[in-house]
């Protein structure tokens, strides 16, 4: 298989691959979830359950005073390589099209630079938030190999993307073709890891904030 | 012209001055994409160099790179590439034709049996032998026959480096690159479809100078391959900035933006058109408003749409898009009843506790 | 727009091709001559640019030769296909074009030395000179 | 009588997964936030306190029994199943260092609600045999006698002359038609008294027509804390029952956290029906009475005060303005301690913790934290409306030789009101 070849298996047939598990694997995620039903609730409500879900969807997203300072790292170094990663996998030109062919919608992108920029502003986050997660007591204890398994396969498409941007290493068709098997990768673990938490966090959120809500409490 | 003469004293012979010959080395270091200061090397082996013959083959082939050569820039390259090397062979070029023009070639394989060399363009049809044939000989036999006595081969274009546009899907006549069938002598690949004419003479030169030159994994030079075309394209700087042309007559295309998103292989396609550049230096494709296709890459012709950008998906991916949420649903609600079912069992299989089920000794 | 006489004006477009966003590599080539007219002026070490090698967009290479400007010495060589050697504005910098026989350019050179070698006589060209000559006065048909 | 076992447990646990336990648990992403804001973390340091590891024995169920690739891996033995042995290890995570406050729920930058996840765990772990010997005693005494402190209704009619000849005031007992039931939980009738006196001479003034009830007094409920449902349903039906026999409009749940909680809010789903009655907390009751203008009250507070919000009442409960309106009326010196609020810190008794011995050593080094709040704004009294919060912090106070009185809200407006 020659490096074009490579190209384009990994561009064509092994991307559509990585695509229908992810997306079938989150719809069944979400039917296993809502198959569970929740029971509806007797008691008399103070507010409304609906309104308690939204606001605490948005809203969880701001930490309360207390915990900023208590788990400040946490929060930070989460933030920045969680809009990291949103500014180069959205705003990244070459990226947007593959947003537009597969939905037929495009927005505008930043300049190149400031992506390759915003690229190593996210490794370094990650790497930091990695050795975080060995160094402290309660992260070591929580965490599995899922854990580690997840920020490598995470931190693993920023390395071949920025590679891949600056041409470094290898020739140009295995820099790309590598930074999207990588991307690949992250895909097809996506609905089997913890990284189920990109789309179950909102109903996990609203079930919170409805649970809340009904009681009359913004949470 | 006797064969045992150096290039210089065939030079002197035809009343070429020293300084001219000191301007031929000084173009062909800079074709060559050579430091300046690689001339008076150029120049002390280039006086020394034995003048080879040449025998060019051409196999399944759109004559487009013998059209190249001729249109070579530099004029004066050409008359002296001509004189610099013998081509004994070129049943396009040559004024013989027939049984004389085989025997011409013949002769010639003899007389420098082991030492010529060997020039092909366009690739060898390995399904069937008849597809292709010059003077009842198929290319496959006259390949084999010409290369057993070639000091090395150079393939130039596409078509003899990787299989070319015979070689693209589906591939009637199972054609093959020259090093898919010769594996016991150096190749050097020029690919390209065609080449750039100053990179084909830059090549035969290099050979004739410096011998085999310094090849990259897929056999090519990388005086003229080594570097991408992304690498060295003067729009680069609007690629960093995110400037890119979205269609051939926008803004963008006009003040000569990036045209990634309109299909540019540049970043994954290795050769010079960046730096040498076609016809004598006035332009290359992207410098034209064009995307480049990757010519010199094997399988370009199949690599996808020539205006569909490098990152985006080659195969329809809102199918499977589709396809992955319908078997989603479909597994979703087989899985999903089973867990409800379960939990339902769950919830029916309970017994009531009471205060007295609260020790498991009781 | 105009090149101001001073050197390394800004790096504009000197011609009105479409460059709007130049490659930005005129103002490093200044440079660059600029270190090898140092490097020359100490220590007498010549520098030689090939211009070819370097990616310009559209007008930036013109604009690059009209800011070196031409200085007292040009020289026109017929060496199959014409050749133009002239000293820029700038003494020791020289700047070499070779065309071909059709007069396209197929060489560009920026040389920072005393003199470019094209332009020296060479020992063989006198040699064939010298025999020439001979054969000349041994035939005695000079009036 | 089978009695418990681990079968049962994993049963039970199975029963209790929902839709959004699977949310949660598929949410979760390690990243220790919750830690930080349980106190019993934070004042011990250790991590097995983690919130979200409380509940790893529900985690291991979900996974194995409600979603495809951990039912595959558990055939494949990539995942152990549950054993008896874990809920022994666990018993002590999800008893003893967890009131259920809710306070890691409101931090979770994903949305768990981890003490809604807790309470569905404890069902589990009662069911199979692994829930705290204090509690069982409690669960026990609340449904033979009527109270976990074994207050019988003799006790109550002796306190309740006490209070009548003390404040030379009626105290209304099965008392038909009348507007409220009033509940009493067994710490007041036992340990603060007053607190009847209190609303009798409250509702006298502002002319309320109540209640209390020899048939149900008790509102505390072992069955909520101990974590078994049908205990609950049992202790919550004999309030039903007495409500709906004096034909009250409203039920006011007294001075406690977890009462509330079982009343007004899990009450109804635990019997299966909603109720024909309101039901309301006391302070909602006297906030109802300020607004109305119904409560005359003359020279205020002028010592410091700062009031505690019972986790149960204001978090879990949304009970959180009307306490302020009252101070504000009583007191002129009221200074909210750091975090007050929806995000107050819990005082670390409720959920079962206090009625569980085990727990003491932990429960009261945990009292660090509320220690640090007060310690900011050195408070001459801390004002709050529940008992298990006052009896817990009066002990935590002690330890530390810190003389801080805790008062009752409730109280503290009964001694400002202006008796004819």
């Amino acid at each position: 298989m020659t490096e074009a070849e490579f190209l384009l298996w990994v561009r064509g047939p092994a991307f559509n691959a990585a695509l229908f598990i992810m997306l079938a694997g989150i719809v069944v995620r979400f039917v296993e979830i809502l198959f569970l039903g929740r029971k509806t609730n007797l008691a008399q409500a103070r507010g409304s359950e609906v309104a308690g879900g939204f606001y605490t969807t948005w809203r969880r997203m701001i930490p309360d005073a207390d915990s900023f300072i208590r788990s400040g790292f946490t929060i930070i170094a989460g933030y920045v390589f969680h809009i990291g990663l949103f500014v180069v996998i959205f705003l990244f030109v070459p990226h947007i099209l593959v947003f537009e062919r597969a939905l037929g919608v495009s927005w505008g992108g930043l300049p190149s630079n400031i992506v390759d920029a915003t690229t190593v502003v996210t490794i370094v986050a990650l790497v930091a938030v990695l050795l975080h997660r060995i160094k402290d007591p309660v992260l070591r204890m929580l965490s599995n190999a899922s854990d580690y398994l997840v920020w490598l396969v995470t931190i693993l498409p920023l390395i071949t993307g920025w590679m891949a941007f600056n041409r470094v290493g290898l020739s140009g068709p295995m820099l790309i073709g590598i930074h999207i098997l990588s991307v690949e990768l992250l895909m097809i673990l996506f609905p089997f890891t913890k990284l189920s938490h990109a789309f179950t966090l909102f109903l996990a959120r609203w079930y919170n904030g409805a649970i809340a809500g009904y009681k009359g409490v913004r949470s | 012209m006797k064969k045992d003469q150096t290039l210089g004293e065939t030079l002197r012979r035809q009343g070429v001055s020293r300084r001219s010959f000191l301007k031929f080395c000084a173009t062909t270091a800079s074709l060559m994409a050579l430091p300046p200061s690689m001339i008076p090397v150029i120049a002390a082996t280039l006086e020394k160099a034995r003048r080879p013959s040449v025998i060019w083959l051409s196999f399944q082939e759109c004559t487009g790179c013998t059209e190249s050569i001729t249109r070579s820039s530099s004029a004066s390259i050409e008359d002296l590439i001509f004189n610099a090397i013998s081509l004994d062979y070129h049943h396009t070029l040559q004024a013989a034709s027939g049984s004389a023009a085989e025997q011409a070639r013949e002769t010639a394989m003899q007389e420098n049996h082991g030492k010529y060399i060997l020039v092909v363009d366009g690739s060898i049809p390995a399904a069937n032998n008849g597809y292709s044939t010059i003077a009842g000989i198929s290319n496959f036999d006259m390949l084999k026959e010409a290369a057993e006595g070639a000091a090395a081969i150079v393939a130039v274009g596409s078509c003899s480096s990787f299989g070319g546009i015979p070689h693209a899907n589906p591939n009637p006549t199972g054609a093959v690159s020259v090093s898919d069938l010769i594996k016991d002598k150096p190749i050097v690949n020029v690919p390209g479809c065609p080449p750039i004419p100053a990179v084909i003479t830059g090549v035969l030169v290099q050979f004739l100078t410096f011998g085999l030159p310094d090849l990259d994994h897929l056999g090519r030079p990388k005086a003229f391959y080594g570097q991408s075309i992304h690498d060295r394209c003067y729009r680069r700087p609007f690629y960093d900035k995110g400037l890119f042309a979205d269609t051939f007559d926008d803004e963008g295309a006009r003040k000569g933006w990036c045209l990634y998103k309109l299909g540019c292989k540049g970043p994954t396609t290795y050769n010079a058109c960046a730096t040498e550049k076609w016809n004598d230096g006035t332009s290359f494709p992207i410098q034209s408003g064009h995307p480049c296709l990757g010519c010199s890459e094997p399988d370009f012709w199949d690599a996808g749409s020539f205006y569909r950008s490098l990152s985006t998906p080659t195969e329809n991916i809102g199918k499977a898009a589709v396809y992955g949420i319908g078997a989603g649903l479909l597994a979703g609600a087989v899985v999903g009843s089973v867990q409800r079912a379960r939990k339902q069992s769950a919830v029916k299989a309970h017994q009531r506790v009471t205060i007295d089920d609260l020790d498991k000794e009781s | 727009m105009t090149v101001h006489g001073t050197p390394g004006a800004s790096p504009g477009c000197g011609s009105d091709t479409p460059c709007n966003i130049p490659t930005g590599n005129v103002v490093p080539l200044l440079h660059e001559i600029l270190h090898a007219l140092e490097r020359w002026l100490d220590d007498g070490e010549e520098h030689a640019i090939d211009l070819r090698g370097i990616p310009m967009a559209p007008g930036e290479e013109d604009h690059l030769i009209e800011t070196l400007g031409e200085g007292e010495i040009r020289a026109d060589l017929s060496l199959t296909g014409r050749s133009v050697v002239l000293e820029t504005r700038f003494p020791a910098v020289w700047l070499v074009t070779h065309y071909n026989t059709d007069d396209t350019i197929i060489g560009r050179f920026i040389e920072v030395c005393e003199m470019p070698a094209i332009l020296k006589s060479q020992a063989e060209d006198a040699r064939a000179g010298l025999e020439y000559l001979e054969s000349l006065l041994s035939e005695n048909n000079l009036q | 009588m089978s009695g418990a076992s681990f079968e049962r447990g994993y049963n039970a646990l199975k029963e209790q997964i929902d839709a959004p336990v699977a949310a949660f648990l598929s949410s979760c992403v390690h990243c220790g936030m919750c830690a930080e804001a349980c106190l019993f973390f934070t004042e011990t340091r250790d991590p097995k306190y983690t919130p979200i590891h409380k509940v790893a024995p529900l985690h291991k169920v979900w996974k194995q029994e409600y979603t495809f690739w951990g039912k595959l891996g558990k055939a494949l033995g990539l995942s152990k199943p549950l054993t008896d042995q874990d809920l022994t290890d666990w018993e002590t995570l999800v008893y003893d260092s967890c009131t259920m406050c809710g306070r890691c729920s409101m931090v979770c930058p994903v949305g768990n609600d981890i003490a809604y996840m807790i309470r569905k765990t404890r069902e589990g772990m009662a069911a199979a045999g692994h829930a705290p010997e204090g509690l069982i005693g409690a669960a026990r005494r609340s449904v033979t006698i009527g109270s976990p402190m074994g207050v019988k209704l003799p006790a109550l009619q002796a306190q309740i002359r006490h209070m009548e000849k003390e404040f030379d005031i009626k105290i209304p007992v099965d008392v038909e038609g009348a507007d409220y039931l009033c509940m009493l939980s067994s710490m007041e009738i036992m340990n603060f008294p007053e607190y009847i006196g209190s609303i009798a001479r409250i509702f006298k003034q502002a002319g309320v027509s109540w209640t209390l009830s020899s048939e149900a007094f008790e509102a505390t409920n072992s069955g909520i804390q101990i974590g078994v449902s049908d205990i609950a349903a049992v202790l919550v039906q004999r309030i039903v029952d007495a409500a709906e026999k004096l034909k009250v409009k409203a039920v006011i749940s007294p001075e406690c956290g977890h009462a509330y909680m079982a009343i007004r809010w899990e009450g109804p789903n635990l019997v299966g029906k909603q109720f024909g009655f309101k039901v309301v907390h006391i302070l909602e009751v006297l906030d109802e009475l300020r607004a109305e203008g119904k409560l005359k009250v003359r020279d205020k507070e002028t010592q410091k005060l700062t009031y505690h919000d019972p986790c149960q009442i204001a978090r879990r409960g949304g009970v959180l303005e009307q306490p302020r309106n009252l101070l504000n009326m009583v007191a002129e010196n009221f200074v909210e301690m750091p975090g007050a609020g929806k995000m107050n810190w819990c005082c670390g008794a409720g959920g079962g913790v206090s009625s569980n011995e085990r727990a003491d050593e932990l429960r009261l080094k945990t009292f660090a934290r509320k220690k640090a709040q007060l310690d900011a704004i050195n408070p001459d009294a801390v004002v709050s409306a529940c008992s298990n919060c006052r009896i817990h912090l009066e002990e935590g106070l002690e330890e530390y030789h810190m003389d801080i009185p805790l008062l009752s809200l409730t109280e503290t407006i009964a001694e400002h009101l202006i008796e004819k």
